[in-house]
């Protein structure tokens, strides 16, 4: 029961922590790049003024579509939170973001196709990592469930280095930042104009949004689960990473699709994979 | 129980010896429908007569002995295919055959073949049941599916000569080696059903009797002999060394000593059915065949049989060397192609690959062993069964609309096409969306994996975490396609107008059962599968996959409620000239401004990964590598005793 | 123009390495003011006394071709309706130039290699350096500037306008 | 009260028959000098996404389909600010043959920021001012 | 050649981190334009004598004036701003402000329909009682 | 084989100005491109018709807004050499320091939209956060931050103080210094070295086949450098043009790094150089009309320019036309556009650093 209400507040709280999260972070690159910067509020300023916004239809699967990517979204930490296997719950999180692929992929049109193909490529490139970290804390925890995860007597982060650092690199795809944001960006996205996004407007965008504001909060959940001491822990170490990837996204160009498969699946089979197979030959 | 068996075995085969006389359609297709029915209503009466219990021995009825019948049919069978093969020019297969039919022969005339007891020559059990499931019925609605798809088919090309009663009566012979395949019990017997549906798919995918399409059948029938070889090679190590023909003597424990190199060979005899690597070529070259034909090689007959047996032999080969190889050549068969078919375009190869991949990951389990992935290999066996037999008749009948299989050419198809857009989003769903059971199989076998100790444990998950997120990107290609929309004029409109109705019924029935499997997996994984599995390897019963109904209840009124917000959405108004080219002029047929004045049509290509990734080189590679595996582990099942 | 002693002519400027620097055409208005008392071709100093209403358009077009800091040029005189060749063949940059003076000019240029189908900048006027166009646009601009001084321009004066001007100081 | 509309008006920036000057100056306001971003803009570069149709540059025959298509993909509410002397009214090119004139001859055009080149200040001052327009319109379909 | 692992720019990005920003906070904080900047043509119809060289002279035709109803006008949204009619005009009636021309609405447009940015002067005319 | 056809403009983020592509990918490699321009084309070398010779100039400055200052430079220089005026020496000192100012702006303000286009969107502000200083030096010395119209057929209309002279100077060293760390960034950084290095390569043999001006070129290895010529004061100025041989996108971007430093060089020695002294002649004055023809040669930053203007004795020349560098770098461009990669596309079209707005006029 206490899970289940736990997956709720996750639902609720998650795009608030979310949009405040980005607030900072453009307050943050803002101040990295010599400017003041928008306020903190602006992701929730946006996402009000896209919600009264006429959405103009490019064709009705659309939004049917994009509403599949927040639920999913949410219903990935639902069930995580709940206490559903974490590996299944990686395979959700999957899903959610086949949703938004397939948002852009039934507009046919060039912009949008492309993003969503690239959209794929990096899905390509972040999953296995995911699928590998779910498994690899099961199998220093001996447990599947968040709860038990919390409860496990390891610190899982010192038994997976490996796993922390591919984490930070395919944090990146995640959270859309350079050099790894191929397929949109919150930077206006040069060659695929907005990528994905192109041909979203109105409360699809905001719906976009609010997915990433789910998602921004899934992956300091995915963190919570590396350091599982506290949970307060976990959130300051997914706040130092974050500040991390705004570094990164700022002192780095967007790298082109071949290399962002290239280099995140070598670092997915070195780092991981490798931390994983000792994982396996030391146990028992 | 043993009347029904052999109804279903027998029963298909005067069908098929009938239709091969009927060559008008008006009879054919009651004929078909009929005879379609009767198996469907014979396999479900078998199935509740059997009654979800342990597994039963039972032998012809009346107690018939089978006696030299078998090796007639044998003599029968290889005397064909002497004959074809000299007629083409191809030796290969004709010696291997004659190989085989000189094993028997001396086995038999030197009187080594041990005594066969009668009254075991059939064995029934869950999966049986539900195998006889499988066939009786995907495999009936694929050839009802095919009286729409044949007319359509040779209406589209009409170079080829039409022997559509030789095609109908090839799939209801089909039926009924596979029918006899799943429930033998004896060696012998099994080898001659074995026999059976090789020759039966190398008839099918000959049909069209082009150069290209004899070269791909005598390509299957070669490889399908070198596995039916290695299965009479099995019978004779045991027979001579005195060992039990029976498979469930073979399978009651792990095989040691001379069992196991016989073991091995059967592995090798399964592999090649289910063409993992290196005998994926045989099933990529059958896509050739008319799409029915497809389906049902991959949906219910031939390849679910070499699973079948290694789903079998597996508590013989769990923990094992070969077991472990055997697991690595599945494996890395669903690696390989699963890269080989992001760069894929013929949308029936990409169904091939997945369904290469798909079987590679049931003997990868098979390979590994335990309850756990017995769980799994039946559930992906089931799913596959009822998602891929629909995907290809989908194809199938889009294929007879647009006359395309370039998977570049379905972009739009949910304008075009939409209620065969709708069964083929199913069909795709079934194959890699989460709640549907591919999905919940990829997962429990991460989680069984976890338990495998040793490095393999780990090079295993990772395979699976790679392969899987393959699967997805092919597969989103695909539905990015089949999603998209635009203005549509009136005679593209009409198209859909044109699907037969046996094509609507037996799809829309396949989807409805991917749909209702989905929503029932739980109860059928407590009562049928996970009995089973545990019952495979003498274990008590347990729940097996601590799978939460909280969550299976999220997610499935998550996925049904998608097409209710589509129906919602459908309603809304919308601009389909509203998409963004630049500021360019565009049109609701998705037309645009062009660089040099006039027009352009949008054009979108998937992308096929070239330059990271090169199919041809990636096949080239796994075909060596798993070449490799499996002569490790054939040798290692000769020579460690 | 002898096109083929031409091409030979730019073909050598090729060899020599030379650049192509600019293709330029000046469209020759016959001369129908006194204004134009002196020549303003030297090329053709008879012009002057052609007269205008008979004379079909000339069109003078200069190739410029660079070396270091050398310029020499190829200069040829074409009535309207005469073709020139292309030099794309020799200077692949040249199809800009000559797609433009196509387009801008009238003149058709024959063997482009990348022909723009006259889609290069799809003028409002089309031809808009052709005689026509420009004697019309300087009838035009003479028209104007004749009004500018004698009549008034912006004409409404009026107690609001004065009101306006009144609040403007 | 501020709605959310005066809080974050994303722009489209479209170049008409610039000569540039603006153009870099539009750009200019997304730097650090300027940034604009203090009031929520974005330059989206997207008409899908944009409330601002920010036009530097007069109307060619060429581009007159384009400024209008840019400004029927905008979604509503939706504001034009023509920035320069071009935009404004053709500016000093207004006499040329393929020039047709300011952007108000193709789409209404709400500020007009005048300048050779506008100033960035300038341009700020027109997007306040777009922003207000916006509030106009907003109030309006509400 | 480039070092994978470096990220030069980092020092800078977290130099501008820690420092204030560079940003002129204008509207808040308004800057002043240099002296001899270009902004606004300012017209004083004082000492103006219609001599027309003004509007002969614009490039950009902004200008008109009408000698007999001692009539000026400029359309600031034409002005370009190059100072030319302030270099011809003898009478030193046109001077160049620095100040940028402000920014107009759709709804600036003049008591008899004027384009925003119009500006009109006529001659004053001298009180009857002067 | 189908293919993706992307509508690469005329309203696309990567280019402030509208250049048309029809790009026909196959993944993302561009199997064709299509290229069409004609949404700036004004017919500003009409407007010698409307307007007269002396505000000509004014015309001319608005071909293009960021080498502004060339193109009335080189106006003025046309109607100076035909009318056979010889301008006063301090002029032509403060002309070529105005000039050098303006490539280093030019080159600041692209170095920024490239850093933007391959999605660096720090060095982007970091840039024209450097190039707003340059803005102001113009405001401050012409009046005008973009469009400076500051010069005058026989001269220049402002004069610089030497004191104010001097702290331009050390404005702009220090501005070397902090673009030398831009520079290293630009060198150094690995993710800038995978988007440039090695792409849209232009051998020395294509780009004299396809006659390359400036800084794309010299990239390839060719030492055109119209400054050699040593007009308008250059001879006095002891300089090497920037010649890099990869013929890269990293090439062009490095050769334009090191012409920043170069500039400022030049600046210096200019003001070395130049007679000191406040109060002397800005201009001459020239009488009656200009009659007969010229073709002038500047560069400009983005390379060679070359104007035609043929006078024919009234106040209205007969025929103006301007070669701008851009037009002659287009065809490399398709050129190399062709069998690039599409996230390579925006790098490839910034690096010729097109000004289509020069192009089309």
């Amino acid at each position: 029961m206490f899970a289940w209400i736990a997956g709720i507040l996750f639902v609720v709280l998650a795009p608030i922590f979310g949009g405040l999260l980005v607030g900072f972070d453009r307050i943050i690159s803002a101040r990295m790049q010599g400017r003041v910067g928008p306020p903190l509020l602006q992701p929730f300023y946006d996402f009000g003024k896209l919600l009264q916004k006429q959405a103009r239809q490019v064709n009705p699967v659309v939004e049917p579509l994009i509403l599949g990517h927040v639920a999913f979204m949410a219903i990935t930490g639902l069930l995580l939170l709940s206490g559903t296997d974490i590996i299944f719950c990686a395979f959700v999180f999957a899903l959610s973001a086949l949703f938004l692929v397939l948002a852009a992929g039934s507009v046919n049109s060039p912009f949008s196709n492309a993003g969503a193909e690239r959209e794929l490529i990096v899905m390509l490139a972040s999953e296995p990592f995911f699928i590998l970290m779910m498994a690899a804390v099961c199998k220093v925890t001996g447990q599947s469930s968040f709860a038990g995860v919390m409860a496990s007597s390891h610190l899982v982060a010192l038994e997976l280095p490996g796993v922390v650092l591919a984490f930070l690199m395919v944090a990146t795809i995640k959270l859309r930042k350079s050099p790894f944001d191929i397929s949109t960006s919150h930077h206006p996205h040069q060659e695929l104009v907005s990528g994905l996004t192109t041909d979203m407007s109105g409360r699809m965008l905001a719906y976009v949004e609010l997915a990433h504001w789910y998602e921004s909060a899934l992956l300091a959940t995915f963190v919570v689960l590396l350091f599982n001491w506290s949970i307060a822990l976990g959130v300051v170490v997914f706040l130092v990473a974050y500040f991390l990837e705004i570094l990164v996204d700022n002192s780095t160009s967007r790298i082109k699709w071949q290399l962002v498969l290239r280099s995140t699946w070598i670092a997915t089979l070195l780092f991981s994979g490798g931390n994983v197979l000792v994982l396996f030959l030391v146990a028992r | 129980m043993s009347s029904l068996v052999a109804f279903l075995i027998a029963f298909p085969l005067l069908l098929g010896a009938v239709l091969l006389l009927v060559t008008r359609a008006s009879i054919r297709n009651p004929l078909v429908l009929l005879g379609g029915a009767s198996i469907i209503v014979a396999s479900i009466v078998t199935v509740v007569t059997f009654g979800n219990g342990d597994g039963i021995f039972f032998g012809l009825p009346n107690g018939i002995e089978p006696g030299y019948a078998l090796l007639a049919a044998e003599i029968a069978m290889t005397s064909f295919i002497v004959v074809i093969g000299l007629a083409n020019r191809r030796f290969l297969a004709p010696a291997m055959a004659l190989v085989q039919l000189g094993i028997a022969l001396w086995l038999e005339l030197t009187g080594r073949m041990p005594e066969i007891d009668a009254q075991r020559l059939f064995y029934f059990d869950r999966l049986s049941m539900i195998m006889v499931l499988i066939i009786g019925i995907i495999g009936t609605l694929i050839c009802i599916n095919a009286l729409g798809y044949m007319r359509d088919y040779h209406r589209a090309s009409p170079m080829i000569k039409g022997r559509r009663n030789v095609f109908f009566s090839l799939l209801f012979v089909f039926l009924a080696g596979m029918f006899g395949l799943v429930t033998s019990n004896s060696l012998p017997m099994m080898l001659l059903f074995w026999e059976i549906t090789t020759l039966c798919s190398f008839l099918l995918i000959g049909y069209t009797r082009t150069n290209e399409t004899i070269g791909y059948a005598f390509k299957a029938l070669n490889m399908n002999l070198l596995g039916g070889l290695a299965f009479g090679i099995a019978i004779a190590i045991l027979a001579t060394n005195g060992q039990s023909l029976e498979l469930s003597e073979l399978t009651k424990g792990t095989a040691s000593g001379v069992l196991l190199g016989a073991v091995a060979l059967l592995c090798l005899a399964g592999i090649t059915k289910s063409a993992q690597m290196p005998f994926s070529s045989w099933l990529l070259g059958a896509m050739y065949a008319p799409s029915p034909t497809s389906a049902l090689l991959h949906s219910s007959t031939m390849v679910k049989a070499g699973v079948f047996l290694l789903l079998r032999l597996s508590p013989a080969i769990a923990t094992t060397p070969v077991g472990y190889l055997v697991a690595f050549v599945g494996l890395g068969t669903f690696l390989f192609v699963s890269l080989v078919a992001v760069t894929e375009q013929n949308t029936k190869k990409v169904l091939a690959y997945s369904t290469i991949g798909s079987l590679g990951l049931v003997v990868g389990c098979a390979g590994v062993g335990g309850p756990e992935l017995m769980w799994v290999g039946v559930m992906i066996i089931i799913f596959h069964a009822l998602a891929k037999g629909l995907l290809f008749l989908v194809v199938g009948t889009i294929e007879n609309r647009l006359y395309t299989k370039d998977m570049e050419n379905f972009d739009t198809l949910l304008s075009r096409l939409p209620r065969v857009s709708v069964l083929a989003l199913v069909g795709m769903a079934g194959m890699f969306i989460a709640p549907f059971g591919i999905v919940i199989a990829k997962w429990a076998a991460i989680r069984a994996f976890l338990n495998v100790p040793g490095g393999q444990g780990a090079v295993m998950i990772l395979i699976m975490a790679f392969g899987s997120s393959l699967t997805i990107f092919y597969w989103g290609k695909l539905l990015i396609k089949v999603l998209s929309m635009k203005n549509i004029g009136e005679y593209e409109r009409s198209i859909e107008g044109r699907v037969t109705r046996y094509e609507w019924f037996t799809e829309s029935a396949l989807a409805i059962g991917v749909l209702a499997f989905t929503a029932l997996i739980m109860p059928i994984s407590d009562k049928v599968i996970s009995p089973w599995a545990l019952g495979a390897f003498n274990q008590a019963p347990r729940t097996l996959l601590n799978i939460e109904p909280a969550m299976l209840v999220v997610l499935l009124a998550a996925v049904l409620f998608l097409p209710l917000l589509a129906i919602w959405a459908s309603h809304r108004s919308y601009d389909t000239s509203d998409f963004y080219s630049s500021g360019r002029n565009t049109n609701a047929q998705h037309v645009m401004g062009a660089a040099l004045g006039g027009t352009r049509t949008v054009s979108l290509r998937s992308y096929y990964l070239d330059g990271v990734i090169n199919g041809s080189l990636i096949f080239r590679l796994g075909t060596a590598t798993c070449a490799g595996v499996l002569i490790a582990m054939v040798v290692t099942g000769m020579v460690v005793r | 123009m002898d096109s083929a002693t031409f091409l030979a002519k730019v073909g050598e400027y090729q060899k020599g390495g030379w650049r192509l620097a600019l293709i330029n055409v000046t469209t020759v208005m016959a001369p129908t003011a006194p204004k134009h008392g002196a020549a303003a071709n030297e090329e053709d100093p008879d012009e002057p006394t052609t007269p205008a209403a008979e004379a079909p358009g000339v069109f003078e077009i200069a190739w410029a071709f660079a070396k270091g800091s050398d310029l020499e040029l190829i200069r040829e005189q074409i009535t309207v309706g005469d073709a020139v060749p292309s030099i794309s063949e020799f200077f692949g940059a040249a199809f800009l130039y000559e797609n433009e003076i196509r387009e801008l000019f009238g003149i058709n240029v024959t063997g482009l290699n990348l022909d723009l189908q006259g889609q290069l900048y799809q003028t409002a006027t089309k031809i808009p350096f052709s005689h026509q166009a420009v004697k019309a646009r300087l009838a035009a601009t003479a028209a104007a500037a004749l009004a500018a001084t004698t009549a008034p321009a912006a004409g409404a004066a009026g107690p609001a306008a004065t009101a306006a001007s009144e609040k403007n100081a | 009260m501020m709605s959310n509309f005066s809080r974050s008006p994303w722009i489209l920036h479209y170049d008409g028959s610039s000569c540039n000057g603006c153009d870099i100056e539009v750009l200019a306001c997304l730097t650090p000098l300027y940034d604009v971003e203090r009031f929520g803009v974005l330059n989206t570069g997207n008409p899908k996404h944009a409330d601002i149709l920010l036009v530097t540059g007069s109307v060619n025959e060429r581009n007159i389909e384009i400024i209008q298509n840019l400004y029927r993909q905008m979604p509503d509410p939706k504001v034009v600010v023509a920035v320069g002397a071009c935009a404004c009214s053709g500016g000093i090119f207004a006499r040329a043959y393929n020039i047709q004139g300011g952007i108000d001859k193709v789409v209404p055009v709400d500020v007009y920021v005048p300048g050779c080149a506008a100033r960035p200040e300038s341009i700020i001052d027109g997007v306040v001012q777009g922003i207000a327009a916006l509030e106009e319109k907003r109030k309006k379909t509400a | 050649m480039a070092n994978p692992l470096t990220l030069p720019m980092v020092p800078r990005a977290l130099k501008n981190l820690f420092s204030k920003p560079a940003t002129r906070r204008y509207p808040y904080e308004i800057r002043e334009r240099f002296d001899g900047a270009r902004g606004t043509i300012e017209y004083n119809v004082e000492t103006c004598n219609y001599c027309m060289l003004c509007a002969r002279r614009c490039p950009a035709a902004a200008i008109t004036v009408s000698r007999e109803n001692g009539y000026w006008a400029i359309e600031h949204l034409t002005c370009i701003g190059c100072n030319v009619c302030v270099e011809v005009c003898s009478k030193k009636s046109l001077t160049m402000s620095k100040n940028s021309k402000p920014v107009h609405t759709r709804a600036d447009v003049g008591p008899q329909g004027q384009r925003p940015g119009h500006e009109e002067w006529y001659k004053p005319v001298p009180e009857p009682g002067e | 084989m189908k293919t993706t056809v992307v509508p690469f403009g005329p309203q696309h983020p990567v280019l402030p100005e509208p250049l048309v592509l029809d790009l026909i990918l196959q993944d993302e490699k561009v199997v064709d491109a299509i290229p069409t321009i004609g949404y700036i084309h004004r017919g500003l070398e009409m407007m010698v018709e409307r307007v007269e010779y002396t505000e000509m100039g004014f015309v001319v400055e608005r071909i293009c807004g960021i080498c502004s200052f060339m193109h009335g430079m080189g106006y003025c220089v046309s109607l100076e050499s035909i009318m056979g005026v010889e301008i006063p020496e301090r002029a032509a000192w403060l002309r070529l320091i105005w000039a050098e100012i303006s490539r280093i702006q030019s080159h600041l303000l692209w170095l920024g939209l490239g850093a933007d286009a391959f999605g660096f969107e720090n060095l982007f502000m970091h840039c024209w956060r450097m190039r707003e200083e340059i803005l102001d030096i113009f405001e401050k010395t012409t009046g005008g931050r973009i469009i400076h119209s500051v010069n005058r057929i026989g001269g220049v209309k402002r004069d610089m103080s030497d004191t104010e002279l001097a702290a331009i100077l050390v404005q702009l060293q220090d501005l070397g210094k902090e673009f030398k760390k831009t520079a290293h960034v630009f060198g150094t950084d690995p993710s800038i070295n995978h988007r440039l290095g090695g792409v849209g390569i232009l051998s020395m043999e294509d780009a004299a086949a396809v006659d390359c001006v400036g800084p794309m070129a010299r990239a390839s290895g060719l030492a055109v450098d119209t400054r050699l010529a040593g007009k308008n004061y250059y001879d006095r100025i002891e300089f090497e043009p920037m010649v890099e041989t990869a013929g890269d996108c990293l090439a062009r971007v490095v050769v334009r790094m090191r012409e920043i430093e170069q500039s400022i060089d030049i600046i210096r020695q200019a003001i070395e150089k130049m007679p000191k002294g406040d109060d002397q002649a800005l201009e001459i004055r020239p009488r009656g009309n200009p009659q007969g023809e010229v073709f002038t040669r500047l560069e400009q930053p983005r390379g060679e320019v070359l104007y035609y203007v043929k006078a024919n004795g009234t106040k209205n020349l007969e025929r103006f036309r301007a070669r701008t560098p851009t037009f002659a770098n287009i065809p490399a461009m398709i050129k190399l556009v062709k069998g690039s990669d599409l996230a390579d596309v925006p790098n490839i079209i910034l690096t010729i650093d097109p000004c289509i707005s020069c192009t089309e006029r």
